[in-house]
């Protein structure tokens, strides 16, 4: 595979030896095109890259961290598996005089100082934009809603779920949250878990869902269906704008959703690395533009995963 | 098990039929049946005090609860009752099915990707029982490294791609399929039930099974091929996942190499708590049946009542534990 | 007074390096650790030159299994280990105090390995059944304890420190492994206790008869076992500064293959604490190297299935039985031909 | 040699138990029995199998607990539990060897009692207490080597050397002679007379009423869990015993099978190899009883199980001829198909499922006669299992009772039963009536007999001198895998057939 020989000091062909420590990969719709669009970018600006995948294991990411550190590479793109478990591996990075950017998951405030820079989206903007969608079409009156959760204890979940409840009782406070669920990033068990809470809850009393991604919503989605549901009368949210979120909101049963570009999150990880290898001066983060997508503009945004 | 009608065991009761003084008796029968009663407790109460448990709707997200991991876990009663423990990758295997299924029915037809989907689960049926059962090596350990080797290749080759079908297409009506007011997964699961049921009780191979699975030597000594039997019993394991694989896919109308984490487990959870026996020679198919109902009424009515993730786990695990325990007792009972 | 003489006894310096030899239950595992050795040696000989970090990640895959080698020398397996790693974590991160964390920490781990034992041994559960419904349950109280995101300790500071290179190289975690394989092999091997593991797994009955305290036998094994589980849950978040409760997913099949790797018969009474820690080496070894040469997960997994697989048919007896069939096939054509 | 009629008559009782009652479910194992030993004593206890002596024995060492009844030494009643007795001096040698096979000689003999230092073992001791005990029994052995490679006659003396190294006062043995020869026999009765010499008491159980009568004072006989009477032995004879064992006139009909006219040859092995056998040539004849003789170790059972394809062959060819058809033996379901049955050594691990009914064991070969299309035909098999239990005298005949709750003589009926239903042509059994009762021994004997009678080729491996004399028309002898002489029911005597055992080369027709 890629970087077959990164391991050693010089790169071969002379480019920047990089490391990328993700905590997914190709067991993931998303990790897959992010490591493709990775790739490319790679390829492009002659960087060897050697990639591992941690599964979400903090410890195993932990000691992925260190064996980059070993191989004395030029810079380090680090999707943290668990943001608060990353210090230790930042300052041995620092230590070792090798910069170090986070991607797609941002390091928490007080470790700012020892990255370069992070590219990617606001996970936690990510849930700010949702909590929007909802809210706007909920209107003043407001209404009650249930979230239908990505993986228990997952990071990404964590933050989009910090953000959306923070929006909503920022700007949005006739929106009640009465019910969440787990639904693994997993359709069926968003399904499941969906039209359980449409039973216990009562489908009257719930006027919208946010699935914190599409996969989960498309569940959602057909949770009502087969309940006899018309699921424009409850306004589903999720995030991705991927294959298989687009077309329900350009059919309209799915109210709205985010569009996450993998695509953007690899290139840039690879891009901004290599100008922290350069010594350019860089802004804190560089957010990935999150545009909000409705029937109106999804056509213009063609899914990537 | 066989029974001799035409013969009555007085004082010397046989280890299965619960012990001498009625008392013991007593407790070992109820322990031994505890499952069955709590189950039917479980029930009642959950149509009672649960909000919604009993209504229509929520009997269907039972059943599809209920059918794939109950699918699974018929199948591995198969292996746990040859004394062979559990069969790790079944998760492999339901998820190869299930993607095989939607990814490969567009060009060669549900049928066709059915049919591959079919040699798979023969493959890996075939390597788990002839290691196992030829080889004479340990099924944990077996089953773990095809596990290893499957999902790696599956994921390899997939990626995290999601594969779904078209919305109304054979499949996606498949899963939305009803059947009076039971989805017909719920049928699909009954009839797998029936039919290893009868496999299991009534016929020579599952009774070489239990057989095996109470002496292997005095099984393979009797002129038994026991290597085919085990293979025979990881064949079966691999067929039930393949179809639970096809439920699973046709539920959602997706697949993707990731669906079916921690079916393993869960699946012998239903086997155990459902009172079959890990070292082998009893237990039925009807035990694990139950099994499943109970675990899959138990997580639908802690979704119905709002309880988090946590609990749900922290609960699930604390009855496991009780389930077992009980069980223990009884054979406790049996034997005193 | 007369004597009998029921066998020759070989004897010979030959011999009796021949019958130690056989008497060793590490063979395969030295073989394949000596192939990862010369692999990476001629691919990624800086797993040598950073055998600090490489070391980290046999401490990280071998530890658990030293303690899981206990149970299944008596026979018996811990599912649960995995996730007493991950509550032991989380209970040592919400408790302010680092050193009282570590303390009740490493006490909850003694705590679970006693509830296994006493569900297996006092009323009968099969150990792999009792300890998959702890694997449920301690999994669930770790995500309720810590409401289901990491607990970053409050004393970072110290827990910075205690990740840094202690010797050389040298993590604490590293140090930590190596004392605890020591303590654990003199106690299986040298200690009276520890030796009568092998009976408790060998031949229970006769154990028991003997008037071996089997039970409390039992008992030790689970909760030094638990004890490890929490060991390595309490230095995972200390290098961490966190805890994670979806921690130690790979932990219990990592450990696993280490321990069958490492020649430990699942059905006790036979194998070693060096053969697990062969077995953790060649496992983290190549792990390392693999990383070094950027090879994917799943490559990996493929990989570490298909030693798996290997090593576990490759048990001699299963050997001969293969052989024996080998030969019938064989015969059976030469019949045919006849 | 002394023989214990001369030991002095007045000594003060060691053990003594009374009114022990152990019922297992609603069986009563051992029912108000009591008995008594003195210092110097060999007690024999005797009856049928299922009369109660293990667990009775069990019961005495402190393993199984009585429902009521005590046991006490030097007249002080013990706590229940082993390690009670242990230290009270009760030393119980198991009927079924116990002993840990990856531990060493050493750590075998004084397991549960390992000497220590803080915990520490202090191998130093160990290794000499072991050694001290092997010595006063008198057997050379590697201390360092593990029981899993000793010989089943070594472990044998093992497991006594750790009772020894206990210096216990009272010395009980459940048939200790059951995997034994002649000579190793021979060896132990004397031992166990030196140990009694010196004032221990010993508890003796055996189905051989010769050995019995040789070493032992008086007998305890138990019949059906009671005690049925205390005889000294000075004072009657073996058959008077075995009648109040048996509880019923049985004549032993102990003449030797004339030599049935042989028939066609049915069993032909050629050049057979495996593991420690060396090359071996036999044939058997429809009606012909072979018996395979030698010491324990000599590679008997390997040697039937190579022929038959239990356990593979290196090397050589095995045919079975019925109505004229020749078939190779490859393997051992085709030699099960072709209409061989075998009777192995390890009855509980490999003749039976413990847990099944008894009519599950039987059906487990008869599965094809007893199911149509693949499905079990539960009505026929109730009545196929009870014909079967009523021929070979199972007692008591209830085919749903689980295997495991019959004694050791009931089970092995069981497991000839089991081979009975498919009309075998070929009959291999090892050791065919170890550890099984005077009264069941006989029925098999006379089974046998009327199966080489039907025709049926029968071979037969067995350690029990009188046995293979008695039911054999031919006997080969084996040592170290390969056969020493072939002897002719003339021919044959217990000496003949231990000179070839021992390896001394005579002369022999054939
Ligand atoms: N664990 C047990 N459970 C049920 N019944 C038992 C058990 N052990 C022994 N029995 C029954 O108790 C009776 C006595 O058994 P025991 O083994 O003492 O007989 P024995 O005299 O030693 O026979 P043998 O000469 O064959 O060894 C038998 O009927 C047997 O079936
Ligand atoms: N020297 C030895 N080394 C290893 N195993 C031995 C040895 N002697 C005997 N055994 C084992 O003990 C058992 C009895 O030995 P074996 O069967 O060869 O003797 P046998 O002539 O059949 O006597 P028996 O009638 O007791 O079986 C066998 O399982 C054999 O494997
Ligand atoms: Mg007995
Ligand atoms: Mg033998």
């Amino acid at each position: 595979s890629n970087g077959a020989d990164a391991g050693s000091d010089a790169g071969t062909d002379g480019g920047y030896n990089v490391y990328a420590l993700l905590p997914q990969g190709n067991d993931q719709p998303y990790g897959t095109n992010y490591l493709k669009a990775m790739n490319a970018a790679a390829a492009d600006m002659g960087v060897n890259l050697t990639i591992t995948n941690a599964e979400y294991d903090s410890a195993k990411q932990a000691n992925e961290c260190s064996v980059a550190i070993a191989s004395k590479p030029d810079g380090i793109i680090l999707w943290p598996a668990a943001v608060d478990t990353i210090r230790p591996c930042l300052e041995a990075a620092k230590a070792a005089g090798i910069p170090v950017n986070a991607s797609n998951s941002d390091v928490l405030p007080e470790d700012k100082s020892l990255v370069g820079t992070y590219t990617g989206p606001s996970n936690d903007g990510v849930g700010r934009a949702a909590a929007k969608l909802i809210g706007d079409v909920l209107g003043d009156k407001g209404g009650n809603i249930i979230i239908v959760q990505g993986l228990s204890g997952n990071s990404t979940a964590i933050d989009r779920e910090a953000g959306f409840r923070d929006e909503l009782a920022a700007s949005y406070p006739n929106v009640t949250v009465i019910g969440q669920q787990p639904g693994d990033w997993a359709k069926d068990v968003a399904l499941t878990v969906t039209s359980e809470m449409l039973t216990s809850l009562g489908e009257e009393n719930i006027d919208a869902i946010y699935a914190v991604d599409d996969t989960m919503a498309a569940g959602a989605i057909e949770a009502m269906e087969n309940r006899g549901i018309d699921p424009t009368t409850i306004p589903v949210v999720g995030t991705g704008n991927t294959e298989l979120g687009q077309p329900n909101v350009l059919s309209g049963k799915q109210y709205g959703t985010l569009f996450q570009s993998p695509v953007w999150d690899g290139e840039n990880a690879v891009k901004y690395i290599v100008e922290a290898i350069d010594g350019k001066t860089l802004e804190p983060n560089y957010f990935m533009p999150v545009p909000e997508i409705t029937k109106e503009n999804a056509a213009d945004y063609p899914a990537e995963w | 098990m066989t029974h001799t009608e035409i013969i009555k065991t007085p004082t010397l009761a046989s280890t299965r039929g619960g012990s001498g003084n009625s008392a013991s008796k007593m407790v070992a029968w109820v322990a031994s049946r505890g499952i069955f009663i709590f189950t039917a407790v479980l029930l009642v109460f959950s149509a009672i005090f649960v909000n919604g448990f009993a209504s229509s709707v929520n009997i269907i997200d039972v059943f599809h609860r209920a059918s794939a991991i109950g699918i699974v876990a018929i199948g591995m009663t198969f292996v746990v009752i040859s004394a062979n423990y559990i069969d790790l990758s079944v998760v492999a295997q339901i998820a190869t099915s299930g993607v095989i299924l939607m990814a490969l029915s567009p060009t060669y037809g549900v049928l066709g990707a059915m049919a591959i989907a079919l040699f798979f689960a023969l493959l890996y049926g075939l390597v788990n029982g002839i290691s196992v059962g030829f080889l004479k090596a340990n099924a944990v350990v077996v089953t773990l490294g095809t596990t290893g080797i499957g999902a790696g290749i599956l994921s390899l080759v997939t990626g995290g791609t999601i594969y779904y079908g078209p919305t109304g297409g054979p499949i996606d009506a498949f899963g939305d399929a009803r059947v009076g007011p039971f989805p017909l997964s719920a049928f699909v699961l009954i009839v797998v039930a029936i039919v290893a049921g009868i496999v299991l009780s009534r016929t020579k191979f599952g009774f070489m099974i239990r057989s095996y699975g109470s002496n292997k030597q005095a099984t393979r000594l009797a002129g038994v091929n026991s290597g085919g039997v085990v293979v025979g019993a990881f064949v079966l394991t691999a067929l039930a996942a393949m179809i639970a694989g096809f439920v699973l896919a046709a539920y959602s109308n997706t697949a993707v190499s990731t669906m079916s984490e921690g079916y393993d487990f869960r699946a012998l959870a239903a086997v155990i708590i459902g009172g079959n026996s890990l070292f082998g020679g009893r237990g039925s198919i009807f035990r694990t049946f139950i099994g499943v109902i109970f675990i899959s009424v138990l997580s639908n009515i802690l979704v119905l009542s709002g309880f988090s993730f946590a609990w749900q786990q922290l609960v699930t695990g604390a009855v496991i534990v009780f389930a077992v325990a009980l069980d223990a007792l009884a054979r406790k009972a049996e034997k005193r | 007074m007369s004597t009998i003489k029921l066998q020759e006894t070989q004897t010979g310096t030959w011999n009796r390096v021949k019958n130690t030899v056989a008497r060793r239950t590490e063979g395969r595992a030295v073989v394949l650790l000596i192939l990862v050795i010369v692999v990476i040696a001629m691919q990624q000989p800086i797993v040598f030159n950073a055998y600090g970090v490489s070391l980290a990640r046999v401490a990280l895959v071998g530890m658990v299994a030293l303690g899981l080698t206990l149970v299944v020398l008596q026979g018996e397996l811990d599912l649960s280990v995995g996730s007493t790693l991950a509550l032991t974590g989380v209970v040592v991160a919400t408790i302010p105090d680092l050193g009282l964390g570590i303390i009740v920490g490493l006490i909850t781990g003694l705590v679970i390995g006693a509830l296994n034992a006493f569900l297996i041994v006092i009323v009968g559960v099969n150990s792999f059944i009792a300890t998959l419904g702890t694997l449920f349950a301690l999994r669930g109280l770790a995500f309720v304890l810590s409401d289901g995101r990491p607990v970053r300790v409050t004393d970072i500071d110290s827990a910075l420190a205690f990740g840094r290179q202690l010797l050389g190289p040298l993590t604490p975690r590293v140090l930590v492994f190596i004392l605890l394989f020591i303590a654990l092999h003199f106690f299986i091997s040298r200690m009276r206790a520890g030796r009568e593991f092998y009976a408790v797994g060998g031949n229970r009955q006769a154990a028991i008869d003997a008037g071996i305290p089997v039970k409390l036998r039992l008992f030790t094994a689970f909760m030094l076992c638990g004890f490890v589980a929490a060991l390595a849950g309490v230095i995972n978040t200390l290098e961490l500064t966190a805890a994670d409760p979806t921690a130690g997913s790979s932990v219990l099949l990592a450990s696993f293959a280490a321990v069958i790797i490492g020649g430990n018969l699942l059905n006790g009474g036979r194998g070693s604490l060096v053969g697990t820690m062969i077995g953790a080496f060649a496992l983290g070894l190549m792990q390392v190297g693999l990383t070094f040469a950027g090879t994917p997960r799943e490559v990996q997994d493929v990989l570490i299935g298909i030693i798996l697989l290997v090593a576990i048919t490759t048990e001699p007896n299963n050997l001969r039985a293969l052989s024996g069939r080998f030969q019938r096939l064989t015969q059976r054509k030469a019949n045919a031909s006849a | 040699m002394s023989t214990a009629r001369d030991a002095q008559p007045v000594r003060k009782t060691v053990i003594e138990a009374h009114d022990i009652v152990k019922r297992f479910g609603g069986a009563v194992a051992v029912d108000q029995v009591g008995i008594t030993v003195a210092a110097g004593e060999i007690h024999a206890v005797v009856g049928e199998n299922g009369a109660g002596k293990s667990t009775l024995m069990r019961i005495l060492a402190g393993i199984l607990t009585p429902d009521s009844g005590g046991v006490s030494v030097d007249g002080k009643l013990l706590e229940p539990g082993a390690k009670a007795s242990l230290e009270a001096g009760i030393a119980l040698v198991h009927q079924e060897l116990s002993l840990i096979p990856e531990m060493t000689v050493a750590e075998n003999i004084l397991l549960g009692v390992t000497p220590t230092k803080f915990g520490v073992i202090d191998s130093a001791r160990q290794r000499k207490i072991a050694g001290d005990a092997l010595d006063q029994i008198g057997v050379s052995v590697d201390l360092n080597e593990p029981v899993s490679r000793l010989s089943m006659a070594l472990r044998q003396f093992v497991e006594i050397a750790r009772a020894v190294a206990r210096n216990p006062r009272v010395l009980i043995l459940d048939e200790p002679t059951a995997t034994l020869t002649p000579a190793e026999t021979d060896y132990l009765l004397s031992m166990l007379q030196r140990l009694a010499a010196r004032g221990l008491a010993i508890i003796y159980i055996s189905h051989r009423i010769p050995e019995v009568f040789r070493i032992c004072e008086r007998a305890t006989i138990l019949r059906d869990g009671q005690v049925v009477e205390v005889m000294t032995i000075a004072e009657t004879s073996p058959n008077a015993v075995i009648d109040k064992m048996v509880g019923r006139e049985l004549k032993l009909d102990l003449q030797t099978r004339r030599v049935a006219d042989p028939g066609a040859v049915v069993l032909s092995a050629r050049g057979i190899r495996a593991a420690r056998v060396n090359g071996i040539d036999l044939d058997v004849r429809a009606g012909e009883i072979v018996g395979i003789g030698g010491l324990v170790g000599a590679g008997r059972s390997e040697l039937v199980r190579a022929i038959i394809g239990v356990d593979p062959r290196t090397a050589g060819t095995a045919t079975i001829t019925i109505d004229g058809e020749t078939k190779n033996i490859n393997g051992y379901g085709h030699a099960v198909r072709s209409g061989i049955a075998f009777i192995p050594e390890e009855r509980r691990t490999e003749g039976l499922a413990l847990d099944m009914t008894v009519a599950e064991n039987i059906t487990l070969p008869n599965r094809a006669a007893l199911s149509t299309g693949g499905f079990l035909q539960r009505g026929k098999i109730a009545e196929f299992a009870m014909r079967l239990a009523n021929t070979v005298g199972l007692r008591p005949p209830e085919v749903d009772r689980a295997a495991g709750q019959y004694s050791g003589g009931n089970q092995q009926k069981v497991v000839i039963a089991k081979w009975l239903g498919r009309e075998p042509k070929l009959i291999v059994l090892d050791e065919p009536t170890r550890g099984v009762d005077v009264g069941a021994k006989s029925e098999i004997h006379r089974l046998l007999r009327e199966l080489a009678d039907q025709g049926t080729a029968v071979l037969v491996v067995s350690s029990d001198l009188p046995e293979l004399l008695e039911l054999s028309d031919v006997i080969h002898v084996v040592r170290d895998g390969r056969i020493m002489g072939t002897l002719s029911p003339d021919e044959a005597n217990e000496r003949s057939v231990m000179a070839l055992a021992a390896g001394e080369r005579v002369a022999s027709s054939s």
